[in-house]
């Protein structure tokens, strides 16, 4: 693929997933609570309608600047997210020979983000969500690494595409049977989902995004999809083989994938309550983490 | 001028200038978000000298760094987002002085000497070096690093946290009493009243 | 080279979230009144300003975060000639989990991840 | 992009940094031109390693140690801050006079 | 084009729930054209579903300019805002949804104007100009930068002493997941509530709740009708939790259910109990989280008196409740957990004793334990008592956990 074409694929890429979770977050609340659903195709192209149409909010002495760049740059990231990882054998936006350690930085990077964002507006509700989001963000990171390294292991490389390669006998989420869950946990925090949103929940009105309304929203609620859909993109890719299967063309294999990891993403979105910060901390550290060693240990033992 | 001339002159400009507003800007949030994008701009030029694992590791190592440097800016600093503008400095002219002391002189040395030129080759597979290295020669540092930072670890958690093994830190240490829930033992210390205690 | 393909999809979406940022406000020409400022809170209006010296409740979880994240640099490249270097580098890797999961226990033990 | 130009950004660095460290009241902006002047070290560190020591291993590892430092620094720093200011309340190096009596 | 495609959107609404709203406006909030949404931001229409007290109007407007434009008022089931002439009124017979949908399509196309502000456009201290750089402020801590003063000077925590900023504000009457018209005064340090102040009590419970148990003063009822409403109170405040732990689908299913329940239609809440038991509802609430004393408990009365352990109900004398051999289910722990299932226990139980009669009827006048518990007198200790301390989430799960009437006895400004 030339790269002209390989561009024009990966935003057609970017914008139908965001696209798809919001049809399939409509269709799954519809399906939860016992009722046919709305138009559930167009509704998100409506809701976007209503918030470009809206008048873009101020409070009363904002950190302007930064306000106005979190949400792109949240999108930003999500992008290259999606870039590191190849359609095909041959056709990668980003071909990083440290692409992992990249995707740390992604994830570093969308601390930062959320937490501007929050505090940027000089309102309680957004500090609150920003501070929590920090306390979640920061040690769900660690575990992500963990399992990203387990899965670098048998491929003796940090490149996601070689990382793809290592997997042409066995893909990595029979090989290594936890990290798909841990890193789907990941996604649900770094686009603050269900159990994960402590960033933009209910009961602080809204978080991070309290004070927030108009085309500056459209780009946080897009950029949440964004994200959302980088890290099914990079799961289906470092666990599900990516473009590796038979019989169709690996774009046609990828797309697949993805779609099948984003729905798992949405349905436990939707299924699970969310529990205080300070006991999701808790969790994080003294669960999951170690968790993550038991997968790293299991991860390297194989590949010796 | 090729490609990575220009991008080096631009991350160049982006360290320098956004190293140089960290001590200007009145928000703390700002100041440390600031220093991020020096230590992003510095990462990235690693990554133009061939060295893509440094400079990538700079980047989340810092973007987390720099993420904790705002919550303890914003948690001790009065006025953490420069509502009203404040310069906290002391000896201004001379530490400006020292500052462009220290360029002069270094750009100065930089300039007169000759280095020799043994470019690292384009191909070299140096994340592969540098772990080899980790774990042949220089596995002592290795090691040694890893202890190092447990300690920090164990001495960060003891000096911040309040509540300890020996009662809460702002308490001060006061020894054990002699049976279960009693006055501390060993000698009290002399507080006002204690004065009392010379006269009998 | 890679780093130009990250760095023009970077630039290019902050670019076009910020310019449709900038289009949808000049396309609603509505002055954001004083009023309208007003932080959310339920209908009250706070007394001061949020920016304060905001108490973080997980400040001792960043500093045993710092000192954890810094034993991560140390294992990609680690990671990378793990087969090449065997039973040498299980060992190596026995170490490092052993050193952080004193420094979980530690913590822990500490009560340091719980709200302060 | 010479070693000439590299090690005067790295230079520039330093020097802002140290201007930081000495100007600066408050005990993180006094650790921030600290990490300004690591930030140049590294910088300078790197660039040695890539056009004149070519490519050798320990190069990169004198990088991640100045980065250990870093966090060492930062995590200890904080760390005394914050029980420093638990039984004073004192955010500024002028703050602590009083422990010199 | 924009618009057209904006005027199909379900209707953004941010809702300012009054007192004795009608169970339309439940209805309304179920309906999937409409989108309830967190904050006054996101919403293009202000719902006022009930009456306000009138000093509450003050709120109501600043929530009113909050709104981005375009954006209107919708009055619902209210004999105020006849000095609002833009104020859009739908009388209960309407459908509101379809009233709602032609508003929203108003506002968009522009046939309906927008708003303007109802408080005056002026900063809240005066501030151009003054200080040293013309912000306001004076000083570092002090003046009033852009209108607004810096936080408090620091006090020591009450969790771990370090004295930092706090920040001390009104919060209420109308924020989602907050008992309808209660106004506190909050100190945070951080998102750690130091200490907190009745300034309006919440409205008592509403007059839809009290239907069959007022009618019952004066005549003959039935059985199924008072339980029925029993049950539906309790789904609706199983809703609240429900949404706060992060499940709204789960939470409007509740909402759904309380509707069906008193639209007479048989129903089965097993079902619902065990998705959320399945989703981690009760996990999501930590065990001890408001726990209340026995002496409170005793003095509320009601379920939250039952969750502690007494099996006091005022069913256990009635003849007829005799006959269908009732008696009270209790919890232990009188935790924020053992009110939840409380809630879900007794709301299965009345469910069982309308079917096992569904013709019983109720002599006039006869004592029969209302949802809530009315008759308790009324309790020298405040709500703000058990908040200090909490995290705002754990804050608000607690204040979730009580019904109207005993926050209303707890916050004593105003009788019940």
């Amino acid at each position: 693929m030339t790269p002209i074409v390989l561009t024009v694929a990966w935003v057609a890429f970017l914008l139908g997933m965001a696209w798809y979770i919001a049809v399939l977050d409509g269709l799954w609340s519809a399906a939860r609570e016992g009722r046919p659903p709305r138009a559930p195709l167009a509704n998100p192209l409506y809701r976007c309608a209503t918030m470009l149409r809206q008048q873009s909010n101020l409070t009363e002495a904002p950190d302007l600047l930064n306000w106005r760049l979190a949400p792109a740059l949240y999108a930003g990231l999500a992008g290259t997210g999606v870039a590191l990882v190849p359609f095909s054998g041959a056709s990668v936006l980003a071909d990083l020979e440290v692409g992992i350690v990249w995707w740390g930085a992604v994830e570093a990077l969308t601390v930062v983000v959320v937490f501007l964002h929050g505090w940027s507006a000089n309102s309680q509700l957004g500090l609150i969500g920003a501070y929590r989001y920090v306390a979640i963000g920061l040690p769900v990171m660690l575990i992500s690494m963990f399992v990203l390294i387990a899965a670098a292991l048998p491929a003796e490389s940090l490149a996601v595409p070689k990382i793809i390669e290592s997997q042409r006998e066995l893909w990595n989420v029979i090989r290594q049977p936890l990290g798909l869950p841990l890193f789907l946990l990941l996604g649900l925090s770094l686009s603050f989902r269900g159990p994960f949103n402590y960033a933009d929940s209910a009961d602080i009105a809204g978080g991070t995004a309290a004070e927030v309304s108009g085309a500056p929203r459209l780009v946080w609620e897009f950029a949440r999809l964004a994200m959302l859909t980088a890290v099914a993109t990079v799961a289906a890719s470092v666990f599900l083989g990516g473009y590796l299967g038979p019989w169709l063309p690996g774009p046609v294999w990828l797309v697949l994938k993805t779609a099948a990891v984003l729905l798992a993403l949405v349905g436990l979105s939707h299924q699970l309550a969310r529990i205080s910060p300070s006991r999701m901390m808790t969790l994080i550290w003294t669960v999951l983490l170690p968790l993550s060693f038991v997968h790293l240990v299991w991860a390297g033992v194989l590949a010796l | 001028m090729n490609v990575t001339d220009i991008a080096f002159w631009i991350f160049a400009a982006i360290a320098v200038v956004s190293g140089w507003r960290v001590f200007c800007t009145d928000s703390m949030v700002r100041a440390s978000f600031l220093l991020m994008l020096s230590f992003i701009a510095v990462g990235l030029i690693m990554v133009l000298l061939n060295a893509p694992y440094l400079g990538i590791a700079t980047v989340f190592m810092m973007a987390v760094e720099m993420m904790v440097m705002a919550l303890f800016m914003v948690m001790y600093m009065m006025n953490p987002a420069g509502l009203n503008p404040m310069m906290m400095v002391h000896q201004h002219r001379f530490s400006i002085a020292a500052g462009v002391f220290v360029f002069a002189a270094l750009t100065g040395l930089i300039v007169v000497t000759r280095f020799s030129s043994n470019p690292v080759a384009p191909d070299a597979e140096v994340v592969v070096g540098l772990g080899k290295e980790l774990l042949g020669d220089s596995m002592l540092i290795f090691e040694t690093a890893g202890v190092t930072l447990l300690a920090t670890m164990v001495a960060s958690v003891i000096l911040s946290s309040r509540s300890g093994r020996f009662g809460e830190a702002d308490t001060g240490a006061v020894p054990p009493p002699l049976e279960p829930g009693g006055e501390p033992a060993g000698r009290q210390p002399e507080q006002a009243s204690g004065h009392a205690h010379h006269h009998h | 080279m890679a780093l130009t393909g990250l760095f023009t999809i970077m630039g290019t979406i902050v670019a076009g979230a910020l310019l449709l940022q900038w289009v949808a406000a000049r396309a609603r020409r509505d002055r954001v009144v004083e009023s309208q400022k007003i932080p959310f809170l339920g209908g009250s209006a706070p007394q001061t300003h949020a920016w304060q010296r905001f108490h973080v409740r997980y400040y001792s979880m960043t500093l045993l975060f710092i000192a954890f994240e810094m034993e991560m640099m140390f294992m990609y490249p680690w990671a990378v000639v793990y087969v090449a270097e065997g039973v040498k580098a299980l060992a190596e890797m026995g170490m490092f989990l052993a050193i952080l999961t004193v420094g979980i226990l530690y913590g822990w033990r500490e009560g340091i991840f719980r709200w302060q | 992009m010479t070693l000439t130009t590299i090690l005067i950004v790295a230079a520039a660095l330093i020097g802002i940094g140290l201007y930081g460290t000495l100007s600066q009241q408050s005990f993180v902006m006094l650790m921030m031109g600290l990490e300004l002047m690591l930030n140049g070290v590294m910088l300078a560190a790197v660039g040695f390693w890539s056009l004149t020591a070519g490519g050798l291993p320990t190069g990169q590892l004198l990088t991640i140690i100045a980065m250990a430092v870093m966090a060492v620094e930062m995590a200890v720093g904080f760390a005394l801050i914050t029980a420093v200011y638990r039984n004073r309340q004192a955010d500024v190096t002028e703050g602590l006079t009083t422990l010199k009596h | 084009m924009l618009e057209r495609l904006a005027a199909r959107a379900p209707v953004p609404l941010f809702v300012a729930m009054g007192r004795d709203r009608a169970p339309a406006v439940e209805r309304l909030l179920q309906s999937a054209d409409i989108d309830v949404t967190a904050t006054p931001r996101h919403a293009s229409i202000l719902l006022v579903a009930g009456r306000v007290r009138d000093s509450d109007q003050a709120y109501l407007d600043r929530i009113h300019d909050q709104l981005p434009h375009p954006r209107a008022t919708f009055w619902w089931g209210d004999e105020q805002g006849d000095d609002v002439d833009e104020a859009q009124r739908a009388a209960s017979f309407d459908d509101p949804v379809i009233s709602l949908r032609a508003l929203y399509r108003n506002l968009i196309s522009g046939a309906h104007a927008s708003e303007t502000h109802r408080l005056p456009d002026e900063p809240p201290a005066p501030w151009r100009g003054k200080g040293d750089h013309g912000q306001g402020g004076e000083g570092m801590m002090g003046g009033v930068p852009y209108g607004r003063m810096m936080p408090m000077p620091p006090t020591p925590d009450i969790r771990d002493g370090l004295a930092l900023d706090v920040y001390t504000t009104q919060i209420g009457p109308f924020m989602p997941y907050w008992p309808a018209g209660l106004v506190l005064e909050v100190t945070f340090q951080g998102d750690v509530i130091q200490s907190a102040e009745v300034v309006q009590p919440p409205y008592p419970p509403r007059d839809v709740d009290r239907v069959p148990f007022d009618r019952l003063l004066h005549e003959t009822t039935a059985l199924a009708q008072i339980e029925r409403a029993r049950a539906a109170h309790h789904l609706v405040c199983i809703a609240r939790l429900l949404s706060l732990v992060g499940l709204p689908t789960l939470s409007r299913r509740a909402q759904i259910l309380a509707a069906r329940v008193r639209a007479n239609e048989t129903i089965a809440i097993a079902p619902l109990r065990k998705a959320a038991a399945r989703s981690g509802l009760t996990a999501a609430l930590a065990p001890g989280l408001g726990r209340i004393d026995d002496r409170l408990a005793r003095e509320l009365g009601g379920p939250a008196q039952r969750a502690a352990g007494h099996a006091i109900d005022d069913r256990s004398d009635n003849p007829m409740y005799k006959r269908l051999d009732f008696t009270p289910v209790t919890q232990t722990q009188s935790d924020c957990r053992a009110r939840l299932a409380q809630w879900f226990d007794e709301a299965e139980q009345a469910l069982a004793l309308v079917s096992a009669a569904p013709d019983a009827m109720i002599g006039q006048g006869a004592l029969v334990e209302a949802p809530w518990a009315l008759r308790a007198p009324p309790v020298d200790y405040r709500l703000t008592e058990l908040l200090p301390g909490l995290e705002w989430s754990e804050a608000l799960l607690v204040l979730n956990s009580f019904d109207s009437a005993a926050l209303c006895r707890m916050a004593p400004l105003e009788a019940p």
